[in-house]
């Protein structure tokens, strides 16, 4: 049972980075995806401590104190111990406090404000596709930049920000190794904020069960160099290269 | 049910078992109308903002409404005389005021049939806007417990006619009341949160 | 003839208004269940008179036979509750004339829940006599109130709504 | 309330017995069962039943498991796909493991507290039939999509938590969310029933002498559960209304078009579904934590302590519902509230675990089956409150959430934690019951079959997740890096269903044998093992004065002159009992009634009357009508 356990716990943490995948957490290729992955390891990491332990003395309590024939003695009727209750009481929340204020810092460090030279991104969720628009990326009559559907195109080390809305059912926006899920509500507008440090393509998948396409509402961030993206956004608004709208 | 009441106090704690159970659903009935109340109270103003349909500074009539409430009241103070009458052994006084609370409770539900009516006629139906909907749910399900206490009110008052409620089982006029002055109670706050705090 | 159109018409109009329909059906029966309490009727109505009809009127008699379980209980007299129901009347005139007075209206959401609160323990202390009934019935009826009003002043917070 | 007062006049315990056993001969047959009111005979229909829905929902389970094991799966479309995990969760959770917590329950309750039977007894049986018909009812959705040979169902297929706006009817038409709501509507009336039930009978009905610090765990456990139910049910209850308002009159709760929060519906449902998860596995921390100190010989280690733990997680139940709803955008205030605790909540689990691990620590430990559930449902549930503490910690969540680790966390503690828990009771208590013990060899086989099947499916989904699959995904390409993880987790479903094969043999297997239990075949330490296997229909020829936890146990053992306990003389207890036999007995047993099953059988129609053709309502309506004045003026005990 130890065995199965340890394990399966060993494959988990060591294999994980290793087994590759698109959408794999454990390689994160944005700020966001990274610092959500470093609160995943500070809960981990004690989690195992504690599985560890508990188990342990599961195990060993039970291997140890079994009954070896019908005429073992009666053990000690022992009814408890204050001083190890106060113990066990005290010792998890102390973990628990020393997790809470990290997470916290670490919850108001991403709900945080944007830079000011952040891309900003309107995405629509629909059933089943999602629409993304820049809102200050505009052509000559001001009609703002669309994306390809399900195909988001931004500059690389750059700060997005996305407004997130849905004109039907509940959605949830989500690329693994940029950043974790945000949901996508009628009749609210929600924000979410990341970048990417690398160029590349990224996949992600509407992680809210949205019906009967929910499987295939997948779509693709590709995160271009900033020269790149440019010469794409003036292609893509038919400008001069140069125009001020696509610059930083 | 006509056994001596003492033999059903025998419980560990001397509560009689239906009134506790009584108690146990008024406070779970807490829960039931805090959800009705907290939706209307969450979208009240959210009309006004899509301004589709009639909201509720157009259609309340306060006055009627106090009246009603007035009435309802009432039906309180009857129902509770019901239950002295009943523990002091005083046949016509129990009938009496059993009737006259199921009366007033009913006089309150014809009240809330005109109510309802006349708003529907002013354009306001379940699915016109956010109003008509917390509005009538809310309204309709604290309605359907009246009415529920007027039937059980009903039949205890036939049940003294037929001699099956006497002062021994005089616990049945106290659940009764008991339900009934709750239901009064949640009107009390709905009168207050709904109808005179509007904006 | 002129006259009874104009009562036929009335009464359709009536019958639009479905107030009226259960209304006054409700108002017949109760004036009729009314009248059957005050008349002298006894249980015994449905049996011819005789001995049958003694022996059940006997037994109606033993059945009612006056007793004090509301005092036993440590309950109000009917006067003081009586008095509570005034009281809860006036309450409820105040509230009304509170909401017509245009001077209070920036104190009016505190001066109405103020007043329904007062109206709420009044009939739950006296008439639900959790004034003077096993202390854990005021608990589960509490811990109900107070959990409702905790969770959905939480909820609608979270949800970006206010009562003013 | 007159009732069956057996016996004309007070004469002697053995003269009421008599009666007793007089009156009962005759309650055989399909008859005696539909109108019982006897809790044992409620509470094993409960467990059968309950049982039955588990197959179905295991058949779901497998299903879906075949579906995902290879990339793009073609054994179902997405449309059955979604019908079968929505009715798989509702299923396993609605229909399994609260009405196996209720049958246990319905069993132990009056026994564990020294009473004859529920304070409602036919509240109780009404209880029964409500969530009989609601089960039925919701599976009966299946074959109303059109031609089910052809694979076209009908069943609900919007997650059993059902968020809205999807359950509306543009996204949800036909007739499959109506059924789920209802059908949920109708199971909340059962589950409070009980709950008022249970909390009446805990209260009101203790032995004389026993006082709540006398009380066994899991009597304790019920009591904190039932009053979570009547506390969580009247939310969902309003929700579900609103729901159905929307879907069937029009109303516009959900509709965000005319400023309706759809995010409302997730408030209510998890404001109802926190709590839900605490009515869920408390029962089974009821179970082992009477198993441990069986199987141990020891006393419950820090009882008051667990007792406190237990109501405290009762408590801070109500106070973390939004942590399911991190990624709905609540903003960073909220989400560091929820988030905190979140936290704070392992700690009360964690003082449980670490009392149970002290009861068992210097023991002597009997490894038979009971325990080797129970210890397995430890081992389960410590990894389920760490994920559960992982998911916890919001910014981590955010990735986690809505993934297979989700999935893997809640099974971890929805059948690792209750399920184990559960079968570990059945084993312990089978014999009580049947008089028959179940086969140990089996029993063993059983419990490592499922155990090794349940790490096989579950431990892998932790790694799907955290690869980036989505729960609820009907089928996933190629390249993901998901292939070996789900093909791993079907194999391992499988052995799950083995397992529960075998335990339906050995189920069938024991029964037959014709070697009786005995009375206290586990040397327990509860007031039901004081009297015969199976209880007769009055449970306690007397009933019991207790005068410490544990009373039972003190009867049979006491201190030597070395300060050991030994095994007082086997007799000596029943001739006390011989001896003072002169007082005053009669007993009274509730009548049969067969008004509970009128009542319950009004609310299908009333449901039925509001999807289809509104003049089922009224039929519905006499029906409720004629049953419940029926049972008011009904004579009974009640």
């Amino acid at each position: 049972m130890a065995a199965l356990l340890l394990l399966a716990l060993a494959v988990l943490f060591v294999g994980c980075s290793a087994f590759g995948g698109d959408q794999n957490t454990f390689a994160p290729e944005g700020d966001v995806a990274k610092k959500q992955l470093e609160v995943f390891y500070w809960a981990l990491w004690p989690a195992v401590v504690v599985l560890i332990l508990v188990t342990g003395a599961l195990l060993y309590a039970v291997i140890r104190f079994r009954r070896r024939s019908d005429d073992d003695p009666i053990p000690k009727q022992v009814h408890g111990n204050f001083r190890l209750e106060i113990a066990w009481t005290i010792a998890p929340t102390i973990v628990l406090l020393a997790l809470a204020v990290p997470m916290i810092a670490a919850i108001i460090d991403l709900g945080g404000d944007p830079d000011a030279d952040a891309l900003h991104v309107n995405v629509t969720a629909q059933q089943f596709s999602w629409l993304f628009e820049y809102p200050s990326l505009t052509d000559a009559e001001g009609t703002p930049l669309r994306a390809k559907v399900d195909e988001l195109l931004i500059p690389v080390d750059r700060e997005i920000v996305v407004h997130l809305e849905s004109v039907d059912v509940n959605h949830s926006f989500w690329v693994p190794k940029l950043f974790g899920k945000l949901d996508a509500i009628p009749g609210r507008t929600n924000d979410l904020k990341f970048n990417a440090t690398s160029p590349g393509t990224f996949s992600g998948q509407c992680a809210e069960f949205c019906g009967i396409g929910h499987a295939n509402m997948k779509f693709t961030i590709i995160a271009l160099e900033e020269p790149e993206f440019q010469v794409w956004c003036e292609e893509q608004l038919a400008l001069e290269p140069g125009a001020p709208v696509c610059q930083r | 049910m006509q056994h001596a009441p003492a033999a059903e106090l025998q419980t560990t704690t001397g509560m009689d078992h239906r009134k506790l159970l009584m108690w146990l659903f008024l406070g779970s009935e807490c829960l039931f109308f805090g959800s009705l109340i907290a939706t209307y109270l969450l979208y009240r103003n959210k009309t006004e903002e899509i301004g589709i349909g009639p909201i509720p500074s157009d259609l309340y009539d306060i006055p009627f409404t106090s009246v009603s409430s007035f009435v309802l009241l009432m039906s309180s103070v009857t129902m509770v005389l019901a239950l002295a009458a009943i523990q002091r052994g005083d046949r016509r006084g129990t009938q009496a005021w059993l009737l006259a609370t199921a009366l007033l409770g009913m006089s309150f539900l014809a009240g809330q049939a005109f109510e309802f009516t006349e708003f529907y006629r002013q354009g306001l139906s379940l699915d016109t806007n956010l109003f008509g909907t917390t509005f009538y749910v809310l309204t309709g399900f604290h309605g359907a417990h009246v009415s529920i206490g007027v039937l059980i009110l009903l039949s205890l008052f036939v049940m003294t006619l037929r001699g099956r409620l006497t002062p021994a089982n005089s616990i049945n006029v106290e659940l009764i009341g008991l339900y009934w002055h709750f239901v009064d109670v949640v009107w009390i706050v709905i009168f207050t949160l709904i109808y005179l705090v509007q904006t | 003839m002129v006259d009874l159109a104009l009562v036929v018409l009335s009464l359709t109009d009536w019958l639009e208004n479905p107030a009226y329909v259960l209304g006054v059906p409700l108002v017949v029966l109760g004036v009729i269940g009314l009248l059957f309490v005050l008349a002298p009727a006894e249980i015994t109505w449905s049996l011819p008179p005789g001995p049958a009809a003694d022996a059940a009127r006997a037994r109606m008699d033993a059945a009612w036979a006056p007793t004090d379980i509301a005092a036993h209980e440590g309950h109000p007299s009917p006067s003081q509750y009586i008095a509570i129901g005034l009281i809860l009347g006036v309450v409820t005139a105040a509230e009304v004339a509170v909401y017509y007075v245009d001077a209070l209206e920036g104190a009016l959401l505190g001066i109405l829940m103020v007043l329904s609160a007062m109206k709420f323990i009044l009939v739950a202390a006296w008439f639900m006599h959790l004034r003077f009934d096993n202390r854990l019935f005021s608990i589960l009826f509490t811990s109900g109130v107070v959990l409702a009003v905790l969770l959905f002043i939480v909820v609608l917070s979270t949800l970006g709504a206010s009562l003013a | 309330m007159a009732g069956a007062t057996i016996g004309e006049r007070p004469g002697t315990l053995r003269d009421a017995l008599r009666d007793v056993r007089d009156q009962t001969a005759g309650y055989s047959g399909i008859w005696s069962w539909i109108t019982t009111v006897d809790h044992k005979r409620i509470g094993i229909m409960y467990g059968v039943t309950a049982f039955v829905f588990f197959l179905a929902g295991g058949i779901e389970a497998l299903v879906i498991r075949l579906q995902l094991a290879t990339p793009n799966g073609g054994v179902v479309n997405a449309d059955q796909f979604n019908q079968l995990f929505t009715m798989h969760g509702t299923t396993m959770i609605f229909l399994v493991v609260m009405p196996l917590s209720a049958a246990f329950f319905n069993l132990l309750v009056p026994l564990m507290i020294g009473a004859r039977d529920v304070a409602f007894p036919r509240l109780n049986a009404f209880s029964y039939w409500v969530f009989l018909g609601a089960g039925i009812f919701m599976n009966v959705s299946f074959f109303t999509g059109g031609n089910i040979f052809q694979g076209e169902l009908g069943a609900p297929g919007a997650g059993w938590f059902g968020y809205a706006p999807l359950t509306l009817n543009q996204f949800s038409p036909g007739h499959g969310i109506d059924y789920w709501a209802f059908g949920l509507l109708i199971l909340g009336i059962a589950s409070m029933a009980s709950g008022f039930n249970f909390i009446v009978t805990i209260i009101n009905m203790r032995a004389p002498g026993m006082t709540f610090f006398r009380m066994p765990l899991f009597i304790w456990m019920t009591l904190v559960t039932s009053f979570l139910i009547i506390f969580a049910m009247p939310i969902i209850t309003v929700a579900l209304f609103q729901v159905l308002a929307d879907r069937l009159f029009g109303a516009n709760f959900f509709n965000a078009e005319l400023g309706g929060t759809p995010l409302l519906w997730q408030h209510m449902f998890w404001l109802f579904g926190h709590p839900e998860v605490y009515i869920l596995i408390l029962p089974a921390m009821g179970i082992v934590s009477e198993v441990f100190a069986t199987f141990a010989r020891k006393p419950l280690f820090g009882y008051p302590f667990v007792v406190f733990s237990g109501v405290a997680i009762g408590l801070m139940s109500w106070g973390v519902w939004a942590h399911h709803m991190y990624t709905t955008g609540l903003g960073s205030v909220a989400n560091s509230a929820f988030g905190f605790t979140t936290l704070l909540i392992a700690i009360p689990t964690g003082i449980k675990i670490f009392n149970w691990i002290a009861t068992l620590w210097g023991g002597s430990i009997s490894l038979k089956t009971p325990l080797l559930f129970a210890v397995g449902f430890l081992a389960m549930f410590v990894i389920g409150g760490l994920t559960g503490v992982m998911h916890s910690m919001v910014p981590s969540d955010y990735q986690q959430q809505d993934t297979y680790f989700v999935v893997a966390h809640l099974h971890q503690v929805l059948l690792g934690g209750a399920l184990f828990g559960l079968f570990s009771g059945v084993y312990y208590w089978f014999p009580k019951f049947t008089g028959r013990l179940l086969n140990e060899k089996w029993g063993q086989l059983h419990f490592w079959l499922m155990f090794i099947g349940f790490n096989v499916t579950f431990q892998p989904m932790m790694i799907s997740g955290m690869l980036g699959m989505p729960r609820r995904i009907s089928t996933y390409s190629e390249g993901l890096g998901w292939e070996f993880w789900n093909m791993l987790s079907t194999v391992g479903a499988f052995l799950i269903a083995v397992s529960v094969l075998v335990f339906m043999y050995n189920v069938v297997i024991s029964l037959r044998s014709k070697e009786r239990a005995g009375d206290d075949p586990w040397d327990g330490r509860t007031l039901e093992w004081a009297i015969p296997s199976p209880p007769p229909v009055y449970n306690f020829a007397e009933i019991p004065q207790v005068k410490e936890l544990d009373d039972f146990w003190h009867t049979k053992y006491v201190e030597n002159e070395q300060g050991q306990l030994v095994r007082v003389v086997a007799g000596a207890a029943e001739q006390a009992e011989e001896a003072e036999d002169d007082a005053h007995h009669d007993i009274h047993m509730p009548s049969p009634s067969y008004f509970p099953i009128i009542v319950a059988s009004g609310f299908p129609f009333i449901a039925f009357g509001f999807m289809y053709d509104f003049a089922l309502l009224p039929v519905g309506a006499v029906v409720m009508l004629v049953g419940l004045y029926g049972w008011a003026l009904e004579p009974a005990t009640e």
